[in-house]
Protein backbone atom coordinates (compact mmCIF):
# COMPACT_ATOMS: atom_id res chain seq x y z
CA UNK A 1 0.00 0.00 0.00
CA UNK A 2 1.38 3.35 -0.84
CA UNK A 3 -0.22 6.96 -0.23
CA UNK A 4 1.32 10.09 -1.71
CA UNK A 5 -0.57 13.13 0.13
CA UNK A 6 -0.85 16.34 1.44
CA UNK A 7 -3.24 15.39 4.66
CA UNK A 8 -1.54 14.38 8.11
CA UNK A 9 -0.35 11.38 8.36
CA UNK A 10 -1.56 8.96 10.80
CA UNK A 11 0.98 6.36 12.07
CA UNK A 12 -1.88 4.50 14.16
CA UNK A 13 -4.34 3.40 11.22
CA UNK A 14 -1.45 2.63 9.12
CA UNK A 15 0.09 0.20 11.49
CA UNK A 16 -3.23 -1.39 12.45
CA UNK A 17 -3.73 -1.87 8.70
CA UNK A 18 -1.14 -4.01 8.41
CA UNK A 19 -1.05 -6.16 11.60
CA UNK A 20 -1.64 -9.43 10.91
CA UNK A 21 -2.27 -12.67 13.30
CA UNK A 22 -0.40 -14.41 10.69
CA UNK A 23 2.96 -12.03 11.18
CA UNK A 24 4.67 -11.75 15.25
CA UNK A 25 6.66 -8.57 14.08
CA UNK A 26 5.26 -5.25 13.12
CA UNK A 27 8.44 -2.42 12.66
CA UNK A 28 7.08 0.90 11.68
CA UNK A 29 9.38 3.60 11.31
CA UNK A 30 8.44 7.49 11.50
CA UNK A 31 10.05 10.08 9.88
CA UNK A 32 9.33 13.69 11.76
CA UNK A 33 11.16 16.52 10.74
CA UNK A 34 13.93 18.49 12.80
CA UNK A 35 13.74 21.65 14.65
CA UNK A 36 17.31 22.12 13.66
CA UNK A 37 19.21 21.28 10.60
CA UNK A 38 23.30 21.74 10.78
CA UNK A 39 23.12 23.89 14.18
CA UNK A 40 20.55 26.27 11.66
CA UNK A 41 16.84 26.36 13.44
CA UNK A 42 14.62 25.27 10.56
CA UNK A 43 10.79 26.95 10.88
CA UNK A 44 9.04 24.64 8.68
CA UNK A 45 9.13 22.29 5.66
CA UNK A 46 7.96 21.70 2.34
CA UNK A 47 7.97 18.80 0.20
CA UNK A 48 6.76 18.46 -3.11
CA UNK A 49 6.59 15.00 -5.41
CA UNK A 50 6.52 13.63 -8.87
CA UNK A 51 3.54 11.87 -7.49
CA UNK A 52 2.93 9.26 -10.32
CA UNK A 53 6.45 8.53 -10.79
CA UNK A 54 6.93 8.27 -6.87
CA UNK A 55 4.22 5.96 -7.21
CA UNK A 56 6.12 3.67 -9.66
CA UNK A 57 9.19 3.71 -7.83
CA UNK A 58 7.78 2.72 -4.53
CA UNK A 59 5.87 0.05 -6.23
CA UNK A 60 9.19 -1.54 -7.49
CA UNK A 61 10.40 -1.10 -4.15
CA UNK A 62 7.38 -2.88 -2.35
CA UNK A 63 7.89 -5.41 -5.31
CA UNK A 64 11.72 -6.52 -4.68
CA UNK A 65 11.30 -6.32 -0.64
CA UNK A 66 8.25 -8.93 -1.37
CA UNK A 67 10.13 -11.08 -3.72
CA UNK A 68 13.79 -11.06 -1.64
CA UNK A 69 12.42 -11.09 1.82
CA UNK A 70 9.52 -12.55 1.46
CA UNK A 71 7.30 -9.68 3.23
CA UNK A 72 3.34 -9.21 2.44
CA UNK A 73 2.39 -6.62 4.49
CA UNK A 74 3.88 -2.62 3.57
CA UNK A 75 2.33 0.38 3.89
CA UNK A 76 4.79 3.17 2.82
CA UNK A 77 3.13 6.69 3.30
CA UNK A 78 4.94 10.31 2.40
CA UNK A 79 3.56 13.68 3.34
CA UNK A 80 3.59 16.51 0.82
CA UNK A 81 3.07 20.71 1.05
CA UNK A 82 4.22 21.81 4.42
CA UNK A 83 4.66 20.50 7.25
CA UNK A 84 5.73 21.96 10.73
CA UNK A 85 8.35 20.40 12.92
CA UNK A 86 7.67 17.76 14.96
CA UNK A 87 4.92 16.48 12.09
CA UNK A 88 5.69 13.12 10.24
CA UNK A 89 6.17 13.24 6.65
CA UNK A 90 7.58 9.28 6.42
CA UNK A 91 5.85 6.10 7.35
CA UNK A 92 6.81 2.44 6.63
CA UNK A 93 5.34 0.21 8.29
CA UNK A 94 6.15 -3.72 7.71
CA UNK A 95 4.79 -6.64 8.96
CA UNK A 96 6.52 -9.90 8.97
CA UNK A 97 6.66 -13.26 10.35
CA UNK A 98 10.02 -12.71 10.77
CA UNK A 99 11.58 -10.23 12.84
CA UNK A 100 15.13 -10.20 11.50
CA UNK A 101 13.80 -9.35 7.37
CA UNK A 102 11.27 -7.10 8.47
CA UNK A 103 14.19 -4.89 10.18
CA UNK A 104 16.30 -5.60 6.81
CA UNK A 105 13.73 -4.86 4.37
CA UNK A 106 12.44 -1.47 6.13
CA UNK A 107 15.89 0.07 6.32
CA UNK A 108 16.26 -0.88 2.62
CA UNK A 109 12.75 1.13 1.96
CA UNK A 110 14.16 3.96 3.82
CA UNK A 111 17.26 3.78 1.88
CA UNK A 112 16.42 2.99 -1.44
CA UNK A 113 13.31 5.59 -1.31
CA UNK A 114 15.67 8.61 -0.45
CA UNK A 115 17.93 7.76 -3.60
CA UNK A 116 15.53 7.01 -6.13
CA UNK A 117 11.96 8.32 -5.35
CA UNK A 118 11.60 11.68 -6.66
CA UNK A 119 10.26 13.31 -3.47
CA UNK A 120 11.91 17.00 -2.43
CA UNK A 121 12.30 18.89 0.50
CA UNK A 122 12.56 22.24 1.18
CA UNK A 123 14.03 23.71 4.12
CA UNK A 124 12.50 27.06 5.47
CA UNK A 125 14.95 28.92 7.87
CA UNK A 126 14.41 32.41 9.13
CA UNK A 127 16.33 34.41 6.85
CA UNK A 128 16.29 31.93 3.46
CA UNK A 129 14.74 28.73 2.43
CA UNK A 130 16.83 26.44 0.37
CA UNK A 131 15.69 22.76 -1.80
CA UNK A 132 17.53 19.70 -0.09
CA UNK A 133 20.81 18.61 -2.10
CA UNK A 134 20.41 21.72 -4.22
CA UNK A 135 22.66 21.31 -7.00
CA UNK A 136 25.90 23.49 -7.01
CA UNK A 137 28.29 24.23 -9.37
CA UNK B 1 7.17 15.60 -32.54
CA UNK B 2 6.30 17.10 -29.19
CA UNK B 3 7.70 16.85 -26.23
CA UNK B 4 6.30 17.66 -22.51
CA UNK B 5 8.45 18.82 -20.43
CA UNK B 6 8.21 18.75 -16.43
CA UNK B 7 10.23 20.59 -13.87
CA UNK B 8 9.89 19.71 -9.98
CA UNK B 9 11.20 22.11 -7.06
CA UNK B 10 14.82 23.27 -7.50
CA UNK B 11 14.19 23.53 -11.17
CA UNK B 12 10.67 24.61 -11.32
CA UNK B 13 11.72 27.47 -9.72
CA UNK B 14 14.69 28.43 -11.58
CA UNK B 15 12.97 28.13 -14.86
CA UNK B 16 9.62 29.62 -13.41
CA UNK B 17 8.30 26.67 -15.43
CA UNK B 18 5.87 23.17 -14.09
CA UNK B 19 5.17 21.87 -17.50
CA UNK B 20 5.98 23.00 -21.34
CA UNK B 21 6.01 21.34 -24.69
CA UNK B 22 9.08 21.45 -26.46
CA UNK B 23 9.19 20.28 -30.70
CA UNK B 24 11.75 18.56 -31.59
CA UNK B 25 13.11 16.43 -34.49
CA UNK B 26 12.49 12.36 -35.08
CA UNK B 27 14.96 10.36 -33.08
CA UNK B 28 16.13 13.29 -31.15
CA UNK B 29 17.78 11.66 -27.68
CA UNK B 30 18.27 13.02 -23.99
CA UNK B 31 20.93 14.65 -24.75
CA UNK B 32 19.20 16.89 -27.45
CA UNK B 33 16.88 17.86 -25.39
CA UNK B 34 19.33 18.82 -22.61
CA UNK B 35 20.79 21.16 -24.80
CA UNK B 36 17.73 22.84 -26.38
CA UNK B 37 16.45 23.11 -22.18
CA UNK B 38 19.88 25.23 -21.56
CA UNK B 39 19.37 27.37 -24.82
CA UNK B 40 15.78 28.21 -23.58
CA UNK B 41 16.40 28.17 -20.04
CA UNK B 42 20.00 30.05 -20.37
CA UNK B 43 20.61 30.32 -16.03
CA UNK B 44 20.26 26.27 -15.98
CA UNK B 45 23.51 26.21 -18.06
CA UNK B 46 25.48 25.69 -14.87
CA UNK B 47 23.99 22.54 -13.83
CA UNK B 48 23.76 21.04 -16.95
CA UNK B 49 25.92 18.14 -15.95
CA UNK B 50 23.67 17.41 -13.23
CA UNK B 51 20.99 16.85 -14.79
CA UNK B 52 19.29 13.68 -14.30
CA UNK B 53 16.04 12.85 -16.53
CA UNK B 54 13.22 10.33 -16.13
CA UNK B 55 11.08 9.59 -19.60
CA UNK B 56 7.64 8.13 -18.82
CA UNK B 57 8.47 7.68 -14.90
CA UNK B 58 11.79 6.21 -15.43
CA UNK B 59 15.41 7.06 -15.18
CA UNK B 60 16.71 6.93 -18.79
CA UNK B 61 20.47 8.09 -19.73
CA UNK B 62 21.71 11.01 -22.34
CA UNK B 63 21.64 8.42 -25.34
CA UNK B 64 17.75 7.64 -24.99
CA UNK B 65 15.99 8.26 -28.10
CA UNK B 66 12.54 10.01 -27.32
CA UNK B 67 9.44 9.40 -29.00
CA UNK B 68 6.57 11.95 -29.95
CA UNK B 69 4.14 12.39 -26.67
CA UNK B 70 7.04 11.41 -24.03
CA UNK B 71 6.82 12.72 -21.25
CA UNK B 72 10.34 14.21 -19.75
CA UNK B 73 10.65 15.17 -16.32
CA UNK B 74 14.07 16.99 -15.12
CA UNK B 75 14.92 15.68 -11.75
CA UNK B 76 16.93 17.33 -9.24
CA UNK B 77 18.96 15.62 -6.42
CA UNK B 78 16.06 13.28 -4.61
CA UNK B 79 15.73 14.29 -0.85
CA UNK B 80 12.55 12.27 0.35
CA UNK B 81 12.00 11.89 4.03
CA UNK B 82 14.04 13.05 6.77
CA UNK B 83 17.71 11.30 7.68
CA UNK C 1 11.52 3.96 30.68
CA UNK C 2 10.24 0.83 31.26
CA UNK C 3 6.79 -1.02 31.37
CA UNK C 4 6.11 -4.65 32.76
CA UNK C 5 2.31 -4.66 32.95
CA UNK C 6 -0.51 -6.90 32.83
CA UNK C 7 -2.98 -4.34 30.79
CA UNK C 8 -3.24 -4.10 27.18
CA UNK C 9 -0.54 -2.06 25.82
CA UNK C 10 -1.06 1.33 23.62
CA UNK C 11 1.76 1.48 20.91
CA UNK C 12 0.22 4.95 19.93
CA UNK C 13 1.22 6.79 23.65
CA UNK C 14 4.47 5.38 23.71
CA UNK C 15 5.41 6.21 20.44
CA UNK C 16 3.92 9.82 21.27
CA UNK C 17 5.42 9.82 24.28
CA UNK C 18 9.23 9.21 23.04
CA UNK C 19 8.41 11.51 19.54
CA UNK C 20 11.10 14.38 19.99
CA UNK C 21 11.59 17.61 18.16
CA UNK C 22 15.15 17.12 18.22
CA UNK C 23 15.14 13.52 16.97
CA UNK C 24 14.42 12.98 13.16
CA UNK C 25 13.77 9.13 13.15
CA UNK C 26 11.49 6.86 15.23
CA UNK C 27 11.13 3.56 15.12
CA UNK C 28 8.64 1.23 17.09
CA UNK C 29 8.95 -2.62 17.15
CA UNK C 30 5.32 -4.65 18.00
CA UNK C 31 5.79 -8.03 18.94
CA UNK C 32 2.49 -9.38 18.44
CA UNK C 33 0.56 -12.71 19.36
CA UNK C 34 0.82 -15.69 15.77
CA UNK C 35 -2.73 -17.64 15.20
CA UNK C 36 0.20 -20.31 14.39
CA UNK C 37 3.46 -22.00 15.69
CA UNK C 38 5.08 -24.57 14.01
CA UNK C 39 1.68 -25.59 12.43
CA UNK C 40 -0.07 -25.88 15.77
CA UNK C 41 -3.22 -23.53 16.28
CA UNK C 42 -2.40 -21.34 19.09
CA UNK C 43 -5.57 -20.46 21.26
CA UNK C 44 -4.02 -17.75 23.41
CA UNK C 45 -0.35 -17.01 25.45
CA UNK C 46 0.53 -16.43 28.54
CA UNK C 47 3.47 -14.46 29.97
CA UNK C 48 5.02 -14.42 33.29
CA UNK C 49 7.91 -12.12 34.55
CA UNK C 50 10.65 -12.15 37.36
CA UNK C 51 9.51 -8.44 37.30
CA UNK C 52 11.93 -6.91 39.59
CA UNK C 53 15.04 -8.74 37.63
CA UNK C 54 13.39 -7.85 34.35
CA UNK C 55 12.55 -4.18 34.86
CA UNK C 56 16.55 -4.42 36.20
CA UNK C 57 17.71 -5.87 33.37
CA UNK C 58 15.83 -4.42 31.08
CA UNK C 59 17.43 -0.80 32.87
CA UNK C 60 20.96 -2.34 31.74
CA UNK C 61 20.28 -2.89 28.41
CA UNK C 62 18.62 0.65 28.18
CA UNK C 63 22.30 2.28 30.15
CA UNK C 64 24.26 0.34 27.39
CA UNK C 65 22.57 1.28 24.15
CA UNK C 66 22.13 4.76 25.39
CA UNK C 67 26.20 4.86 25.96
CA UNK C 68 26.94 2.74 22.44
CA UNK C 69 24.65 4.94 20.18
CA UNK C 70 23.80 8.35 21.72
CA UNK C 71 20.05 7.48 21.85
CA UNK C 72 17.60 9.27 24.77
CA UNK C 73 14.85 8.08 23.82
CA UNK C 74 14.10 4.67 24.37
CA UNK C 75 10.55 2.99 25.61
CA UNK C 76 10.50 -0.62 26.33
CA UNK C 77 6.96 -2.26 27.57
CA UNK C 78 6.38 -5.80 28.17
CA UNK C 79 2.68 -7.32 28.72
CA UNK C 80 2.18 -10.14 30.75
CA UNK C 81 -0.57 -12.24 31.85
CA UNK C 82 -2.94 -13.96 29.15
CA UNK C 83 -2.29 -12.36 25.67
CA UNK C 84 -4.58 -12.95 23.15
CA UNK C 85 -4.30 -13.91 19.04
CA UNK C 86 -3.59 -10.78 17.35
CA UNK C 87 -2.58 -8.68 20.55
CA UNK C 88 0.50 -7.20 21.58
CA UNK C 89 2.92 -8.91 24.07
CA UNK C 90 6.26 -6.26 23.40
CA UNK C 91 6.82 -2.90 22.51
CA UNK C 92 10.12 -1.47 21.89
CA UNK C 93 9.89 2.26 20.60
CA UNK C 94 13.21 4.25 20.14
CA UNK C 95 13.69 7.96 18.70
CA UNK C 96 16.88 9.17 17.77
CA UNK C 97 18.56 11.79 15.11
CA UNK C 98 20.16 9.33 13.22
CA UNK C 99 17.87 6.94 11.97
CA UNK C 100 20.75 3.83 11.13
CA UNK C 101 21.93 3.84 14.68
CA UNK C 102 17.86 3.58 15.75
CA UNK C 103 17.46 0.64 14.00
CA UNK C 104 20.64 -0.73 15.16
CA UNK C 105 19.47 0.26 18.44
CA UNK C 106 16.41 -1.16 18.42
CA UNK C 107 17.26 -4.69 17.41
CA UNK C 108 19.85 -5.02 19.94
CA UNK C 109 17.54 -4.42 22.56
CA UNK C 110 15.25 -7.19 21.26
CA UNK C 111 17.62 -9.92 20.92
CA UNK C 112 19.03 -8.74 23.94
CA UNK C 113 15.68 -9.06 25.68
CA UNK C 114 15.07 -12.37 24.29
CA UNK C 115 18.27 -13.79 25.71
CA UNK C 116 18.61 -12.23 29.10
CA UNK C 117 15.46 -10.77 30.78
CA UNK C 118 13.67 -13.26 32.57
CA UNK C 119 10.14 -13.05 31.01
CA UNK C 120 8.15 -16.57 30.11
CA UNK C 121 5.73 -17.30 27.78
CA UNK C 122 3.36 -20.21 27.49
CA UNK C 123 1.33 -21.47 24.64
CA UNK C 124 -2.00 -22.52 24.78
CA UNK C 125 -2.97 -25.32 21.99
CA UNK C 126 -6.04 -27.21 21.49
CA UNK C 127 -4.75 -30.06 23.66
CA UNK C 128 -2.11 -29.29 25.72
CA UNK C 129 -0.15 -25.76 26.86
CA UNK C 130 3.54 -25.55 26.85
CA UNK C 131 5.98 -23.15 27.71
CA UNK C 132 8.45 -21.80 25.31
CA UNK C 133 11.84 -23.03 25.78
CA UNK C 134 10.68 -25.44 28.52
CA UNK C 135 13.98 -27.40 29.27
CA UNK C 136 13.90 -30.83 28.09
CA UNK C 137 16.32 -34.18 29.19
CA UNK D 1 21.63 -18.17 57.31
CA UNK D 2 18.04 -18.14 55.72
CA UNK D 3 17.57 -17.89 51.42
CA UNK D 4 14.61 -17.12 50.23
CA UNK D 5 13.87 -19.26 46.52
CA UNK D 6 11.43 -17.94 44.16
CA UNK D 7 10.15 -20.50 41.49
CA UNK D 8 8.97 -19.25 37.98
CA UNK D 9 7.02 -20.98 34.62
CA UNK D 10 8.05 -24.31 34.30
CA UNK D 11 9.88 -24.57 37.67
CA UNK D 12 6.89 -23.22 39.35
CA UNK D 13 4.60 -25.74 37.64
CA UNK D 14 7.14 -28.42 38.56
CA UNK D 15 7.55 -27.16 42.44
CA UNK D 16 4.14 -26.60 42.96
CA UNK D 17 6.03 -23.74 44.80
CA UNK D 18 6.16 -20.28 44.34
CA UNK D 19 8.49 -18.94 47.09
CA UNK D 20 10.22 -20.65 49.89
CA UNK D 21 12.90 -20.07 52.75
CA UNK D 22 15.47 -22.15 53.10
CA UNK D 23 18.27 -23.11 56.17
CA UNK D 24 21.82 -22.94 55.06
CA UNK D 25 25.11 -23.60 56.45
CA UNK D 26 27.35 -20.12 56.45
CA UNK D 27 29.42 -20.32 53.10
CA UNK D 28 27.25 -22.39 51.56
CA UNK D 29 27.65 -21.80 47.36
CA UNK D 30 25.31 -22.16 44.65
CA UNK D 31 26.31 -25.43 44.10
CA UNK D 32 24.97 -26.59 47.50
CA UNK D 33 21.85 -25.18 47.09
CA UNK D 34 21.32 -26.67 43.38
CA UNK D 35 21.60 -30.04 45.47
CA UNK D 36 19.33 -29.30 48.26
CA UNK D 37 16.34 -28.31 45.74
CA UNK D 38 17.14 -31.57 43.83
CA UNK D 39 16.36 -33.45 47.22
CA UNK D 40 13.48 -31.18 47.67
CA UNK D 41 11.85 -31.40 44.63
CA UNK D 42 13.19 -35.09 43.01
CA UNK D 43 11.47 -34.09 39.78
CA UNK D 44 13.45 -31.36 39.42
CA UNK D 45 16.82 -33.61 39.30
CA UNK D 46 16.36 -34.91 35.66
CA UNK D 47 17.04 -30.64 34.86
CA UNK D 48 19.69 -30.13 37.21
CA UNK D 49 22.34 -29.28 34.26
CA UNK D 50 20.10 -26.81 32.77
CA UNK D 51 19.55 -24.96 36.08
CA UNK D 52 20.21 -21.34 35.95
CA UNK D 53 20.47 -18.95 39.63
CA UNK D 54 20.03 -15.39 39.75
CA UNK D 55 20.88 -14.19 43.02
CA UNK D 56 19.36 -10.90 44.14
CA UNK D 57 18.56 -9.97 39.88
CA UNK D 58 21.52 -10.98 39.11
CA UNK D 59 22.52 -13.90 37.29
CA UNK D 60 25.39 -15.75 39.32
CA UNK D 61 27.54 -19.08 38.66
CA UNK D 62 27.54 -22.35 40.91
CA UNK D 63 30.61 -20.91 42.79
CA UNK D 64 28.76 -18.26 43.96
CA UNK D 65 28.87 -17.93 47.58
CA UNK D 66 25.27 -17.31 49.39
CA UNK D 67 24.43 -14.53 51.96
CA UNK D 68 21.97 -14.60 54.56
CA UNK D 69 18.45 -13.13 53.17
CA UNK D 70 19.73 -13.72 49.78
CA UNK D 71 16.91 -13.89 47.38
CA UNK D 72 18.07 -16.73 44.90
CA UNK D 73 15.38 -17.25 41.79
CA UNK D 74 15.85 -20.53 39.78
CA UNK D 75 15.46 -19.12 35.93
CA UNK D 76 14.03 -21.24 33.50
CA UNK D 77 15.06 -20.62 29.49
CA UNK D 78 13.74 -16.85 28.74
CA UNK D 79 11.25 -16.56 25.77
CA UNK D 80 10.24 -13.19 25.92
CA UNK D 81 8.01 -11.47 23.59
CA UNK D 82 7.45 -13.25 20.02
CA UNK D 83 10.32 -14.31 17.64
Amino acid sequence: MIKITFDKLNPELITNSIKNPNNGAVITFLGTTRNYTENRKVLHLEYEAYAPMAEKKLNEIIKYIQKKWDINDIYIAHRLGKVEIGEISLVVSISSPHRKSAFIACEYVIDTLKLTVPIWKKEFFQDESKWVNEPKF
Amino acid sequence: MQIKIKFFAFYKEKTKTKNTIIEMQQNATIQDLSELIIKNYPNLSKFKNKFIFAVNYEYQDYKYILNDCDEVALIPPVSGGSK
